[in-house]
């Protein structure tokens, strides 16, 4: 059963087409996620669920109802919004029962669920202040209680931790996991911030122009990109693309088109093509054990945090991959690493972690089905 | 120190400012020899009011009380048409926007001079004259309304758009987004622009000119104007009328300005 | 003849009609001056005529023709309306005055031919009299006899000619005292117009020869009298009312003006003032005055002819008491005040008056007026020579007169 | 039908635009009717007596040609130019310098900025009489100032001097347009955050770097309002001339808008005061392009 489902929507300012023909299933009590870089229409395809955009096409359901031309209020949704937009001239209790009043609901549900929420984001000794005497993180509790007061059809999160700095934010990000497993609603939260989105969400869906290029389960993006967008989207840092050749048949693939840097592939690829290899930095090790295969490079930068060290570097480069610049490649290792800039390096990847793309449609070459 | 100095730096830029209203009151004050005297004085030998005689004579209570009732209309009418467009202008974009924007611009190019006689010519073919006012009332408030829409736009623009989506997810229709969270945030810009408009419609001179004709329905501005007719040399009686004429607003103004700078200057939010 | 016996019968018809009725309210505008001559004679009419009712509105100077003008074109004109004489051929032209000579004719209060000729002429528009001159102005010359003896000047004999009054100025005139010698009125209207024409008219011209060697002289005297700071060079926005204000403050030592400043000038002027004719441009030229004061006109569409013109009947037989109520001449001979305040200026104003010639009348007088004020505007600011400024002046009224 | 325009209106784009057309409505009966009523005039061979029909002979274009053929009609056309600009940059210049002087922080700032609106209470025709009393040339006490300070030591004929009679009208206009300029920028510079400066400061951009690349930029919208309603304003005001000069000496101090009134009302010729509203109508579509284009940057920023 599907909570929210969109077929073949469509939105256009004008000429724009901002929403380009999406369909998507959001199960009952899913927490998914929409990422993107900014202006990628994932505000825009959360607001007209919300009902605050009309819809050019397609169809949009809420628990199996059409709702493509009802208003917000006939929706029954609830939405926690960046800026939170609480009602400056109202107090925290009001801003959270304003709903409720609106629903002509009798004061003692009212008073009931106030006390509920208020227990539930610790906001008890908050609920006589206004918005402006409250911190960012309070101000952002009261958004939320706002929302979950009402016990809605669904939950929309519009980038609600974007204005908190960074620890608070990952301690809101955990509240905000544990209050959809509590209360199991339904929930669509936008945010630019992939990370966000694979820590809290079941199902990631990531937009790029104002259509859908992947939906998945997040490890399932990570895993198996279905193009080079994605991949490089998901995952921090960045997935390296570096062009290559494949050569051997398919069976493997010359990194900058040099022969130095020969790299057996875990399955066949169709060969004698240029493609691009996509290296995540976290799978680059240092020296290469097991499996890996290896090729050498030059240290360039090293930027260490303590727990990770992100090592920036250059690979030799042959005639084939076009003259000039060196490629360069981030490799992204846990702990402290004693290399230095200008140290010769050997880097070792598992065949199996390497991803390649056609350079052209960004599509993942798939495997290809034994000759 | 330095704030002090700020403040004597101010002080002595609204002197310099405000001379000319200094001017009108000591003109009042001085007899018909010492108006044209050179050296100017700035203070008179000695001091005379006729300040009741000429509030007396001018029937200046009546007028006052006529131009008070216009003013009001005014502001009533202007406030209830123009907060609404105000706020829609201000939050719907769009090419239909800026053809709105543009047409109420536009309506308010020319001087009332200039508009008084086709609009003398409509009323009358109406029946509007019969209620000479009401007249005055409807013809003002199509001068104020434009410049009223423009700034309360302004002000409405400062109310996070994300405020009245807020409202409709919760569960109110736009007219109640409107009026139960977006109203009251602007309130502030609306009472101040709304004063400003009673003001400029209390000053109102050429509609009710020539639209009303009872001496008694007249208003103060019209009575003002009896001094610059041809036979009228009074300029002593003049300044009086003007100083009793713009003294109650000054001292409204005084006691409220700083409720209304402060509610111009901050936003509706701050 | 029919015409006058058929309105003879409805006037007799209208006096019995409203005999036992509701009284009639006959609407006036009147001007809004400060003797509020129109309101009194309107409860004093009222009072001896329980059957009419006169609803005065008052409008400024500045407004007046353009209100009745605006009026009469929307069919809300009131009964009466009093009109600036040279402009009583713009409303007559279009043939919305109603002719009076009928009831003239028939009255028993107005003689027409006891009006000076001047007053009548303009309001009369081919033939009919279309309205009642409610008295008559003109200008003469003020001057502070004080001064005079003080400069060496005698009192006894003011200036009589151009050149006189020019030397008298200048000996008057005194910048360590702020002091002007003369002070006149040459402001952009038809106040300008009004004490600009009588120089041109001593000088042998008028309005329809300004390029005639006459104005040249008269405006060029004009230039002399502003250029030499005998004159303020304000007197290009000083109204007539402003000039004598200028005058009762012992900043100008001779004005020119009329009798309608007499009341301010008792009120304001601390020193001896007298009054003399206006100087002609030598002593064998023509003598010239400007003539000035409304005339009151019925509207063709007015419902209660016959009482609107009982109420100008009623202000006619009060002209008697216009020098000493209101601050103008009558309009006809036989009503000159028996005790006459300020006897002497009063002699000279009526002396002047013989000579007060009438503007216009034409229809589009406006216009040449403001032809004119645009060539004394000039020519005092050197905006333009006096000879071109007239050639042009003259230009543009001859395109107006052929139309 | 109905239940889907209750509906619209309700929560629909139905009410803002029932809103927004409530407004224009209103304002064309009452305003655009004499607009045109204007225009159409400007078309016609009118007479006073012929104001309230429309039934009048049709001109076409011959009055616009009778216009620009009078002599005084480039002279007032430049006048109406200075008049307009001066007034608008003076005004812009004055307010804006004002409202950054008192954006300031010292005591009574609020209080003494609120003294400057008084020139927004006082009508017109008072404000035309004070500075006529100012304005003298014998005994105005502008003159008497200046030649105590020692700046002149012959006094200016400022209404009666054609070098000087429009500068000051355009000086009494500046003055009774400082309050309206002042407050709205001031509402705009308080809308400016603060820290946008501190960041700009400490890219080491000085006091007049700061004000050309933050504040401009940023008031951009406002000033875009200030401006154009400032023309407007302008082009409307009409009692300080009135008061003043009556447009003269000899047409030095003449704008527009007084002259189409001089035309329309003193000397009848009601055709050619039409044409010049008309032509002033044309000048406001212009500046309300501009203050169109203005406010759509807002929505960038």
């Amino acid at each position: 059963m599907f909570q929210i489902e969109i077929e073949h929507l469509n939105k256009s300012y004008g000429h724009a087409r901002v929403l380009k023909d999406i369909s998507l299933q959001v199960p009952l009590g899913a927490f998914v996620a929409l990422v993107g870089p900014s202006g990628c229409g994932k505000s825009t395809l959360l607001r007209t669920i919300a009902g605050l955009e009309k819809i050019t096409s397609g169809t949009l359901k809420i628990a199996g109802v059409v709702v493509n031309d009802k208003p917000p209020r006939e929706r029954d949704v609830a939405m926690v919004f960046q800026s939170y937009a609480l009602y400056p001239h109202m107090t925290v209790e009001d801003n959270m029962t304003y709903a409720l009043r609106l629903r002509h609901r009798p004061k003692r549900e009212i008073a009931e669920r106030v006390a509920d929420v208020a227990e539930i984001l610790g906001l008890g000794l908050l609920l006589g202040r206004t918005p402006r005497a409250l911190s960012g993180g309070q101000r952002q509790r009261v958004a939320m209680g706002r929302a979950i007061i009402r016990d809605p059809k669904a939950f929309l999160f519009d980038e609600p931790l974007s204005n908190l700095d960074a620890s608070l934010r990952v301690k809101m990000r955990g509240e905000i996991r544990k209050l959809h497993q509590r209360l199991g609603a339904t929930s669509v939260y936008v945010t630019h911030d992939q990370i966000e989105a694979m820590t809290m969400a079941d199902m990631v869906v990531v937009l790029r122009d104002g259509a859908i290029e992947q939906v998945g389960a997040p490890l399932t993006l990570y895993q198996q990109p279905v193009n080079r967008f994605v991949a490089g989207f998901i995952g921090s840092p960045a997935m390296n693309f570096v062009p290559a050749i494949l050569v051997d048949d398919g069976n493997s693939l010359l990194l900058g088109g040099d022969a130095a840097c020969r790299l057996r592939l875990g399955q066949r690829r169709a060969p004698g093509r240029a493609v691009l290899a996509g290296l995540r930095p976290e799978h680059l090790t240092l020296g290469g054990v097991g499996k890996a295969q290896t090729f050498a490079a030059r240290v360039e930068s090293v930027e260490g945090t303590g727990s990770m060290t992100f090592i920036e570097m250059s690979i030799a480069h042959g005639a084939t991959a076009g003259a000039g610049d060196a490629v360069m490649l981030t490799l992204a290792q846990s702990g402290i690493s004693t290399v230095r800039p200008g140290d010769r390096v050997t880097v070792g990847i598992d065949p199996a972690d390497i991803y390649v793309f056609d350079p052209d449609s960004g599509l993942a070459l798939q495997a290809d089905p034994a000759p | 120190m330095k704030r002090s100095l700020l403040t004597g730096v101010a002080v002595v830029l609204a002197a310099l400012y405000l001379f000319p209203v200094y001017w009108m009151f000591v003109t009042a004050m001085k007899t018909s020899g010492e108006i044209f005297q050179y050296p100017p004085a700035f203070w008179p030998a000695s001091p005379h009011f006729q300040f009741r005689a000429v509030f007396a004579s001018y029937n200046l209570g009546r007028y006052i009380w006529n131009s008070l009732l216009i003013a009001t209309g005014t502001t009533a009418i202007t406030i209830v048409l123009g907060t609404g467009a105000a706020y829609a202008l201000a939050y719907v974009r769009g090419f239909a926007v800026n053809v709105a924007l543009f047409a109420i611009l536009m309506l308010q190019v020319l001087p009332p001079s200039l508009m008084v006689t086709p609009i003398f010519v409509a009323f009358n073919q109406v029946g509007l004259l019969e209620w000479p006012r009401v007249a005055v009332v409807l013809a003002t408030a199509a001068k104020t309304l434009p410049f009223y829409i423009i700034l309360c736009r302004a002000t409405f623009t400062q109310v996070p758009r994300e405020l009245r989506d807020a409202a409709l997810v919760d569960g109110n229709s736009r007219v109640g987004a409107f009026l139960h969270i977006i109203l009251p945030l602007a309130r502030n810009g609306i009472l101040i622009t709304g004063v400003l408009v009673f003001l400029q419609s209390f000053g109102e001179y050429v509609y009710s000119r020539s639209l009303i004709a009872d001496k008694e329905l007249q208003t103060a501005t019209v009575g003002l104007s009896t001094f610059l007719g041809a036979d009228a040399n009074d300029w002593v009686g003049l300044m009086t009328y003007s100083s009793l004429y713009v003294t109650p607003i000054l001292l409204i103004f005084v006691v409220l300005q700083r409720r209304i700078v402060s509610g111009l200057t901050s936003g509706a939010l701050k | 003849m029919i015409k006058a016996t058929m309105m003879g019968l409805v006037l007799a018809m209208a006096a019995v009609a409203t005999a036992q009725a509701e009284p009639v309210t006959v609407k006036v505008w009147a001007l809004d001056e400060p003797t509020r001559i129109t309101e009194t004679f309107a409860r004093e009419f009222e009072a001896r005529n329980p059957d009419v009712k006169i609803d005065v509105k008052l409008v400024n100077f500045a407004n007046i023709v353009n209100d009745a003008v605006r009026a009469a074109a929307t069919g809300t004109a009131p009964d009466i309306t009093m009109i600036d004489n040279p402009e009583v051929a713009l409303f007559a032209s279009h043939n919305i005055l109603l002719d009076l000579t009928p009831l003239l004719a028939q009255s028993k209060v107005i003689d027409r031919n006891d009006f000076y000729p001047g007053p009548i002429a303009n309001s009369t528009w081919q033939g009919r009299i279309v309205a009642i001159p409610r008295g008559a102005n003109t200008i003469a010359l003020y001057y502070n006899a004080d001064l005079f003896k003080e400069v060496g000047l005698n009192p006894d004999q003011p200036p009589r000619t151009w050149a006189e009054l020019y030397d008298a100025a200048r000996k008057l005139t005194d910048p360590a005292k702020h002091r002007y010698g003369l002070v006149f009125s040459a402001i952009a209207s038809e106040e300008g117009t009004f004490q600009f024409l009588p120089w041109v008219q001593t000088a042998g011209a008028d309005f329809d020869t300004l390029g005639s060697d006459g104005a040249l002289r008269a405006l060029q005297f004009w230039q002399k009298l502003v250029d030499d700071k005998v004159a303020s060079p304000d007197v290009l926005v000083y109204r007539q009312n402003d000039a004598t204000g200028q005058f009762a403050a012992g900043n100008a030592a001779m004005s020119i003006s009329g009798p309608w400043e007499l009341p301010t000038l008792q009120k304001d002027a601390h020193f001896t003032w007298r009054v003399a004719l206006l100087p002609g441009e030598t002593a064998t030229s023509p003598r010239a005055s400007a003539l000035g004061e409304f005339a009151n006109a019925i509207f063709k569409t007015s419902a209660h002819p016959a009482e609107a013109f009982r109420f100008l009947e009623y202000i006619y037989s009060q002209a008697a008491r216009n020098w000493n109520e209101f601050g103008m001449l009558p309009a006809n001979r036989s009503a000159a005040p028996q005790d006459p305040k300020w006897p002497d200026a009063y002699a000279v104003f009526v002396e002047q008056m013989k000579y007060a010639r009438g503007r216009g009348p034409h229809p589009l007088w406006p216009q040449i007026s403001k032809a004119i004020q645009t060539a004394i505007q000039s020519t005092l600011t050197h905006q333009s020579d006096a000879r071109t400024a007239l050639a042009t002046a003259q230009a543009s009224i001859d395109k107006i007169l052929k139309k | 039908m109905i239940s889907q325009l209750l509906k619209t209106l309700r929560d629909g784009d139905g009410f803002e635009a029932a809103l927004v057309l409530a407004a224009i409505g209103y304002l064309l009966v009452f305003a655009a009717f004499p607009l045109v009523y204007n225009i159409v005039m400007s078309f016609q061979e009118v007479d006073m007596f012929s104001l309230a029909s429309f039934d009048r002979p049709f001109r076409g274009l011959d009055n616009y040609r009778d216009l620009i053929q009078r002599p005084e009609a480039w002279e007032i056309l430049r006048n109406t130019i200075i008049f307009v600009s001066c007034s608008v940059v003076f005004q812009l210049g004055l307010g804006f310098a004002l409202a950054l002087f008192f954006q300031l922080d010292f005591p009574g700032a609020g209080a003494i900025r609120g003294l400057f609106l008084a020139g927004w209470v006082m009508p017109g025709l008072v404000v035309g009489a004070i500075w006529k009393w100012i304005f003298a040339g014998d005994f105005g006490v502008l003159n008497y100032a200046l030649h105590s300070a020692g700046l002149i030591d012959k006094n200016i004929f400022w209404l009666s001097d054609p070098a000087y009679a429009l500068a000051a009208v355009t000086i009494a206009n500046i003055w009774l347009g400082i309050p309206f300029n002042m407050i709205l920028l001031s509402v705009g510079l308080a809308g400016i955050p603060e820290d946008i400066y501190e960041a700009a400061e400490l890219d080491g951009a000085n006091r007049w770097q700061r004000f050309m690349s933050i504040t401009v930029p940023l008031m951009g919208s406002t000033l875009g309002a200030v401006i154009s309603l400032g023309i407007i304003f302008t082009l409307q005001q009409f009692d300080l001339v009135a008061a003043l000069t009556q447009g003269g000496p000899a047409n030095a101090s003449n704008i527009a808008q007084y002259w189409s009134w001089q035309m329309s009302f003193q000397t009848y010729e009601i055709s050619a005061g039409s044409v010049v509203a008309t032509l002033m109508i044309a000048v406001v579509v212009v500046v309300a392009a501009i203050y169109v284009r203005s406010v759509q940057h807002e929505h960038s920023a």
